[in-house]
């Protein structure tokens, strides 16, 4: 029972929030909105056994995106008027939405249901091995991954590349 | 608390990030609705993970949860990038890369 | 060597393109004799294939097979038949001529060679593949690197704008060589997506899952899709060959090109359209080639006297041949309508004549053009005179296109229209025949107004006769004109038992006329 | 020893064809002596082996058959090429090479004053043409007579363009094989018939009398266009600006008989075509009279002579209409001698005088003996003196004719005679024994190479009349000459001809009063008038059109398809906002559509 009530909670929570970050009209506040979110869904997992997953959500995700979330708005804002978050066609972005929602809940409700398992949850410990062991192709192409983000993320925003210094100096 | 709801409120979450991405016209917006898209997507796989039994899930989430933050770290740049080039970073100012 | 024969044939202008590649641009000497070797490497070759194929033993002979794509059943099949080895023959002569035609050429000489040498491993590629997939690979790269060689090394004209359509010339760069290149492309691969279509729908509707043209062959197809696949190989194939109303890339097109690249499109191109109806079309699906028939060879009617009658009118000289190529076309294709041993002998005895013949003509036209700096007709004149080597040769192709015996021409255009005869529809055969009358018209008059009268005007102040290796591609080719038209069983030894067996494949399952 | 039948043959075809190889292919032969020295010896040659054909000949054998397949048809045949030699054959080879031999020794002496690459290209073509007229004459078939024929047609272009600085003689050069050209297309779809009816080339293949008139009528139309018939003759008196011997050779001795021999050869389906036949008398005997006509009003000596040709040929014609193949052969070999004699000698006084217009000429009878000598036997061989070859093959054709009574051909042929005598004799008056004129008075005799050949043709311009008998027996006819009341009837209006033209015309060159309008109304061509005027006015302005159509509808309509490309794609390239929100939308809308789709399934 407590169970149905917590996740009625926390669900109601993230959809909430998640409303208001896609109708936010101020950049800031939709990215708050987001942390929110992600936290809330960081309960959800706790809820769904996976401790270690919320964790690494709350880490990752509200430490460190949403701290570069902010940044990236900070720095690019420069009066109020461009913060504000334009929209477009609400009407048709919001049937098809709701047609997409439709669909799914349709195809959910249709399929068999499937009750919890009882099977111990995964541990770090679990993770970790199939990290290094099954996964590790994967989990070596993800560093890489990161690196070439990282390196590309400041090639992006360096500003004194030698071809760009040509153009401005015309 | 079963599957059918979580996979339910992730379809929900899902719509709201696809409604956000339709509507915005601030890189920052969609980069946010695709936050919300992916966040669904996560709720999904840690979902099956619980009602299978199944680590694997898990896993996955992890994968997913670090290609979001690599996502997030390019989107911002290149969104930081318009801002430069057009004081300005609504999405539509791009289009003339068309021309 | 001799069983990896065809491999080499389609290798050779390959390898000698690679090779001119490595050359520097600079060395024009060099670069020529290269690209010489390379085309003469593959004249002998096309020889050695006649010489090595038993026209007794008649069929496909020297197979080769390597699997490309195994998982759909492609394969490099290479073989060859009388036809192939007629038409192989046609294209070593007509790239060793046009290489020789070309020495003049000295503007990026080294990549308009190499796109000519590509073009022609594609064109034997075409020639000597069994599988019908290699055979589109073969024929897309024969067609495409002719879009380079007419908008760099062509010439622009003025076409006057009138007519109805006029709206439409601002739009266009009508007559620029770009223009003409583009039409060329443009048309030619709209017929290619046409073809793409039919030859899935027959890998597909056979199911054998295999590009085998043999098996594809024996395959039975629904009348249905027969039908309707056989218009897209005739006009996917027909607007390489010209056929009406697809025709209006090649005056435009063929008047643009430089001399080598008008000799080699209208040459050997245009043979590979009509090669395809024939080949694919009418063998893969006999009862739409019967079905269709009286149609096509309507249209090729139609073509023949219609392409007659406007070159005629034309008074620049390119044009002039190149309606002349529309009409000549119209008897090959006149000639695989009739259904008849005739009229396929005669469809591939005119692709080899019409081909040798067409490329002197672009030879000679070339020549006039270098040395006048004018295709106009009635700005020249009297330039026997000056050049009589040329007017002599300019002659005998004129004799060949009007059908004349002891031509290649004549042996071609007799037998289609005797096969006409034979067929449902002999009166196509008295229009074949006007067609021919026509061509003397206009072939003459040309001749007329620009060879004979009173000596060139001082205008024309840069004219001469061939000289040294200019005098080679005329005569070879003349020669060879000469040469089929005396004793045509030299070509017929080889096309006679391959048209049998094909046409068995056609007419047998009709059950109708022999 | 004889050699066999058919390595002379083989000697005759291939000695001039080698010849015209050679000299095609090999420019340094060409442009010296060796040229003239070449084609004379092949020409020779050839004439050697005929006149030893036709010995062999003389006793009766069986037709000798030499065919090759030349084209093939699923395995089998379908036409062959080859020598048949037979007495048709053999006398119209040795009418061919002796002719061709005399013209050619006469070219030696004409055209002298040519540069020697010119000479080289003359002898080369005719070397060509002998070897070409061989091919025809020699023919197994009818097919490969129309290789032939077809092969002489072209030399026959060649050499009227001999000068082809000339716009007149390129002109008339394209004007005669476009005209034989037209008319041939008859005798090709003639062969397409005959081989579908009959399912050979052969003449002597068995046909029904219907599909013989049809066929027979075909190759009739290619017969009118090559042997100058009416209407189709206009290109004839045009093609005399060749050199005056190619008019002795190919315009009067034996290209344009080429017509007359196919119906010989093709005896055995002209047989059997009554109605073809029928038309061809009557066409024959108008053409005569027609051509006799419009000879009597030229000033031009050479064309005075090429529409005595047409005349002559369409007495042949008649003949064979007639049902005479006798008649109609034997005039073509008298004929054949006596033109190509007239012709070599107008060659002499055109060489002589510098000009071909009657008006310049007079008074060569004393300066130019030889000349005036064979020209006369010529001139009376033609107008059918009695006792002249001319006289023995004109009544011949008479008395066929007249075999069925008394009919309005007969009539015609009768004028015609009377009016050759009557043209031959004003000719003779104005060239030999009118009085001299500036021109004609520097005028002297002509060299050995010239005279030879008069000399030659002379004696069988005399002769052959008496040689009937033989080719009675070479044709496997009998001939028996015997004078008949048309046969008198004929020579008196020939001696009636000459006479009348002797008191008209004897000092004055100009026309009486009486015959000026209708010479007016010849003179102008109203024939040539209307082919003219029917090809530029009809057909140029056609090929106009179409050409304009093929520009201006055709091809614009393919650009207009490309424009529609052009412009549906500027529209359509306004989809691509690159707002990549939009792009989103479309892709959620497609795979919306998508799952639709799939759940309506």
């Amino acid at each position: 029972m407590i169970e149905q009530v917590g996740f009625g909670l926390v669900a109601g929570c993230i959809v909430l929030a998640a409303l208001l970050v896609a109708r936010a009209k101020n950049a800031i506040h939709g990215v708050l909105w987001l942390g929110v979110v992600l936290g809330a869904t960081a309960v959800l997992y706790v809820m769904l056994r996976a401790p270690f997953l919320a964790g690494i959500q709350l880490l990752l995700y509200v430490g460190g995106v949403m701290t570069l979330m902010i940044l990236g708005v900070m720095l690019t804002r420069h009066d109020q008027h461009e913060a504000a978050l334009e929209r477009k066609r609400p009407w048709l972005a919001g049937v098809l939405s709701l047609f997409l929602l439709g669909m799914l809940v349709t195809a959910i409700q249709t399929s068999p249901e499937l009750h919890a398992s009882e099977a111990a949850p995964a541990t770090v410990k679990d993770i970790g091995r199939s990290l290094l062991t099954e996964h590790v192709l994967a989990f070596e192409a993800l560093s890489l991954l990161l690196l070439a983000t990282m390196i590309g993320a400041i090639v992006l925003l360096r500003r004194d590349r030698p071809d760009r210094l040509v153009e401005e100096s015309r | 608390m079963t599957l059918g709801l979580c996979l339910i409120l992730s379809a929900a979450l899902f719509c709201i990030g696809l409604y956000g991405l339709l509507t915005h016209r601030h890189a920052i917006g969609l980069l946010l609705s695709l936050e919300l898209m992916a966040n669904a997507t996560n709720i999904n796989l840690i979902a099956f993970s619980r009602f299978r039994g199944d680590s694997m899930g898990q896993v996955f989430a992890l994968f997913s949860i670090a290609l979001t933050v690599t996502e997030v770290v390019v989107g911002l740049a290149i969104v930081i990038l318009l801002h430069r080039a057009y004081r300005d970073a609504r999405v539509g100012r791009a289009s003339e890369f068309r021309h | 060597m001799t069983e990896h024969i065809l491999s080499l044939i389609v290798a050779a202008p390959f390898v000698a393109a690679l090779i001119l590649l490595f050359l520097p641009p600079k060395q024009l000497g060099l670069i020529r004799f290269t690209a010489a070797i390379g085309a003469f490497v593959s004249l002998v070759l096309s020889l050695y294939v006649a010489f090595l194929y038993n026209s007794q033993a008649g069929g496909l002979q020297l197979a080769e097979v390597y699997p490309l794509v195994p998982s759909l059943g492609i394969e490099l099949r290479l073989a060859v038949d009388g036809w192939g080895v007629s038409l192989l023959i046609l294209t070593g002569v007509i790239i060793f001529a046009g290489v020789l035609a070309s020495t003049s050429l000295a503007d990026r000489a080294k990549e308009f060679f190499v796109l000519l040498l590509v073009l022609v491993a594609g064109v034997f590629g075409v020639f000597v593949s069994q599988d019908l997939f290699v055979f589109f690979l073969f024929y897309e790269i024969a067609v495409l690197p002719m879009y380079l060689l007419i908008g760099i090394w062509g010439s622009s004209h003025k076409v006057t704008e009138a007519g109805p359509l006029r709206f439409v010339w601002k739009w266009f760069d009508i007559g620029g060589r770009e223009y003409a290149a583009m039409k060329l492309t443009l048309m030619l691969l709209v017929g290619s997506a046409f073809i793409l279509v039919g030859l899935l729908a027959l890998y597909f509707s056979a199911g054998a899952g295999t590009f085998d043209m043999a098996v594809l062959a024996k395959a039975h197809y629904p009348r249905s899709l027969q039908l309707w696949a056989f218009v897209l190989f005739w006009l996917g194939f027909g607007s390489l060959a010209g056929v009406f109303p697809f025709h209006t890339w090649s005056p435009d097109g063929h008047a643009s090109a430089p001399t080598a690249v008008s000799m080699l499109h209208a040459g050997v191109l245009m043979k590979l359209g009509a090669f395809g109806v024939m080949r694919i079309g009418m063998m893969m699906l006999p009862d739409g080639a019967r079905f269709w028939a009286p149609v096509v060879g309507a249209v090729a009617v139609v073509n023949v006297v219609y392409g007659a009658l406007s070159a005629l009118s034309q008074k620049d000289l390119k044009y002039i041949i190149a309606y002349s190529s529309v009409s000549h076309m119209g008897v090959v294709m006149l000639g695989a309508a009739t259904l008849t041993q005739s009229g396929w002998n005669g469809a591939i005895y005119q692709m080899f004549a019409h081909g040798i013949m067409t490329g002197l003509f672009f030879a000679l036209v070339g020549h006039i053009y270098e040395r006048a700096h004018s295709r106009e007709v009635a700005k020249m004149g009297g330039f026997a005179t000056v050049m009589p080597g040329v007017a002599a040769f300019f002659t005998l192709a004129g004799l060949s296109s009007l059908g004349l015996p002891g031509t290649a021409g004549f042996v071609a255009e007799f037998l289609v229209f005797a096969g006409a005869w034979q067929s449902p529809q002999a009166w196509w055969s008295l229009f074949g025949v006007l067609g021919a009358f026509v061509t003397a018209v206009y072939v003459l008059r040309v001749s007329r107004a620009v060879f004979f009268g009173e000596g060139p005007s001082p205008h024309f102040h840069d004219l001469r006769d061939a000289r040294r290796v200019e005098w080679a591609p005329l005569w070879i080719l003349g020669g060879t004109l000469l040469l089929c038209g005396i004793w045509p069983r030299l070509l017929l030894d080889f096309i006679d038992p391959a048209t049998s067996s094909y046409l068995r494949l056609v007419v047998a399952v009709a059950g109708g006329q022999p | 020893m004889l050699a066999s039948p058919v390595s002379l043959a083989l000697t005759a075809l291939l000695a001039p064809g080698a010849v015209a190889l050679l000299l095609a292919v090999a420019t340094p032969l060409r442009n010296r002596k060796s040229a003239i020295v070449l084609s004379v010896l092949a020409a020779l040659s050839s004439l050697v082996a005929a006149i030893l054909l036709v010995k062999g000949q003389l006793t009766p054998t069986p037709p000798q058959l030499l065919t090759v397949p030349w084209l093939l048809q699923g395995g089998v045949p379908f036409a062959e090429i080859g020598l048949r030699i037979d007495g048709i054959s053999a006398s119209m080879l040795l009418v061919v090479t002796f002719v061709a031999s005399c013209v050619q020794i006469f070219s030696v002496g004409y055209m002298h004053d040519e540069s020697p690459p010119a000479q080289g290209r003359y002898f080369t073509y005719h070397s060509l043409f002998l070897t070409a007229m061989n091919i025809l004459v020699l023919a197994p078939n009818l097919l490969q007579l129309f290789l032939g024929w077809e092969l002489v047609g072209v030399t026959s272009y060649l050499l009227i363009g001999y000068y082809y600085r000339k716009p007149s003689a390129a002109k008339a050069a394209v004007k005669a094989f476009w005209v034989t050209k037209f008319a041939d297309m008859g005798l090709l779809i003639g062969l397409l018939v005959l081989r579908s009816k009959t399912g050979s080339f052969d003449w002597d293949a068995t046909i029904t009398p219907q599909a013989a008139n049809l066929v027979t009528l075909l190759l009739f139309v290619a017969v009118m266009g090559k042997s100058a018939q009416f209407p189709l003759h206009i290109w004839l008196p045009d093609a005399m600006e060749g050199p005056t011997p190619v008019s002795a050779l190919l315009h009067a001795a034996t290209m344009v008989a080429a017509g007359v021999f196919l119906i010989v050869r093709g005896w055995p389906l002209f047989e059997l075509a009554h109605s073809t036949r029928a038309f061809m008398l009557g066409l024959g005997s108008v053409t005569a009279l027609l051509a006799a006509t419009m000879a009597l009003f030229q000033n031009d000596i050479k064309k005075v002579l090429a529409y005595s040709t047409c005349s002559q040929l369409g007495y042949m014609i008649a003949a064979l209409g007639a049902g005479s193949l006798l008649g109609g052969f034997f005039h073509l070999t008298t004929h054949a001698f006596f033109k190509a004699l007239l012709f070599l000698g107008a060659g002499s006084v055109i060489h002589a005088v510098h000009s071909n217009d009657l008006r310049d000429m007079g008074g060569l009878a004393r300066k130019m003996p030889v000349t005036t000598l064979t020209f006369v036997i010529g001139a009376l061989s033609l107008a059918g003196l009695p006792g002249l070859a001319g006289f023995f093959s004109k009544d011949l054709i008479l008395e066929a004719v007249g075999e069925h009574g008394f009919s309005l051909w007969l009539v015609l042929l009768l004028v015609s005679a009377f009016l050759t005598a009557f043209y031959m004799g004003r000719l003779l008056l104005r060239v030999f024994f009118a009085p001299a004129t500036e021109k004609s008075s520097h005028a002297h005799e002509s060299g050995g190479f010239l005279l030879l050949p008069l000399g030659l043709l002379a004696v069988p311009a005399l002769a052959t009349g008496y040689f009937g008998g033989m080719f009675g027996q070479l044709y496997g006819t009998a001939y028996h000459f015997h004078l008949g009341n048309i046969g008198i009837l004929a020579a008196g209006l020939g001696v009636l001809g000459l006479l009348l033209s002797y008191v008209l015309y004897r000092h004055r060159a100009e026309h009486p009063a009486l015959l000026a309008p209708l010479g007016r109304l010849i003179e102008h061509g109203p024939m040539d008038r209307l082919y003219e005027g029917g090809f530029h006015r009809v057909a140029l302005p056609f090929a106009a059109l179409v050409g304009w159509i093929d520009r201006y509808l055709v091809d614009g309509v393919m650009n207009l398809t490309g424009l529609a490309f052009i412009v549906s794609g500027q529209k359509i390239r306004r989809i691509q906002t690159g707002i990549a929100t939009d792009y989103v939308l479309a892709t959620v809308g497609g795979v919306l559509a998508l799952l639709l789709y799939g759940v309506m399934r």
